[in-house]
């Protein structure tokens, strides 16, 4: 398991072949069949508004310790050979990636499953605070995040979007 | 009891300070301490907490050297 | 879109940063906030057995035909910028990738469903077949694949693993 | 009625052919084309069926210049 914060921007493609491909990792091992990917980029638009660039901040020592937190329950409920976080701090422009989740198991299933917990897991617990640059140069707190299920789906929107 | 109290993101604009050092005395809560640093202000029912880098409820006592954390809903990923 | 089947052996994660650079592709724009990706590499293992090659066999022009008509259904069921599909053929060993799904879309919800709805389609309908070399030199061809879906899940299991 | 007709995989091996190419007359199905080139094999239930590329069922009708293809479930990705 490798959690990180990246005050610097991160090509999430590439840290994902290199961590895939050090022999140091589980991710390397011929036993894993499968691995589901999240990667969430700066979009350059959030409700309606033009966005120009994101400041992420972050709670020093509490957001690592949640992340990692996150992880080990992800572990405990699914059979995973290695899970790779990265997540970005700081000065954030549109395009780069936010956040970064792999997760490699023998089957399919449980690498589905597990990065899909792990990002609503991170979505709603760890602690990050987006705040916005606009186009007119206004800034502002993003409020919440948009809902990661369906609304008629697994009835978790609205725990979510809270 | 000698504490260290946090303020993140708009929750820190609003208050327009980003900690509190102080002492608190006898058995008190994660809410008593919010009351005592923040009289004028009263709490948000939104308002999330930590003590030592760990989430907990509002009526978590305080114990001395605590660092508690107050914010907002959170928005990563 | 892009599908592709690929003859040769291909870096997913390189093959992933490849499209999403390319200004041609939907995957580059600063509109999509998510990518969900899954990756499906040969094991080294299958139902108790080592396994040292595996032959992937496919039926040309009706295997392109279906990955497309499953991709385009996705594409119509979720809001998706971009989706990327390789999947190889012929002589596969161990540790290289079979399959790369790769969904593009604004919000995360509909990259997770697409992707997975993408896998589990192909996993059920496209025409490949693989033929396993055992480590004791035997031959065998796959009859099933593993389940995609918990069996106390989305009930689909039952169907998949036929 | 001119038609090809394709096996594959395990049941190619099954079968000892990978194709067969021959004429068929009226008004028949896929399943009669079946019966029709292996009257000595009975088809499964689990074996697939496609016309032109796509997936048909085993009372598809049969047109001439058809490429129908069988093979066992399929095991990509």
């Amino acid at each position: 398991m490798v959690v990180e914060l990246c005050p610097l921007p991160f090509d999430p493609w590439q840290a994902i072949g290199k961590h895939a491909s050090n022999g140091n990792h589980h991710a390397q091992s011929v036993s894993n069949g499968a691995s589901a990917v999240f990667v969430g980029t700066m979009r350059d638009h959030n409700e309606g508004d033009g966005v120009v660039s994101l400041f992420l901040e972050h709670y020093p020592g509490m957001t690592e310790k949640e992340l990692c937190r996150i992880v080990r329950e992800a572990e405990q409920q699914w059979a995973l050979s290695d899970v790779l976080l990265l997540h970005r701090t700081g000065q954030i422009m549109p395009g780069e990636a936010i956040v970064l989740v792999a997760v490699w198991s023998a089957h399919r299933l449980e690498s589905f499953e597990a990065c899909r917990q792990i990002m609503e897991a991170l979505k709603q617990h760890a602690p990050f605070w987006k705040y916005e640059t606009l186009m007119d140069g206004s800034k502002r707190w993003v409020s919440h995040n948009t809902p990661g299920f369906a609304a008629q789906g697994l009835g978790a929107a609205s725990d979510i979007d809270q | 009891m000698s504490i260290k109290v946090y303020y993140f993101a708009s929750l820190r604009d609003t208050l327009g300070k980003a900690e509190d050092n102080g002492q608190v005395t006898g058995s008190q809560t994660v809410s008593d301490v919010w009351q005592q640093f923040n009289p004028e202000n009263p709490r948000s029912s939104s308002v999330l907490c930590a003590v030592n880098h760990t989430y907990a409820s509002m009526d978590h006592p305080v114990s001395d050297g605590d660092e508690i954390a107050f914010f907002p809903t959170v928005t990563g990923g």
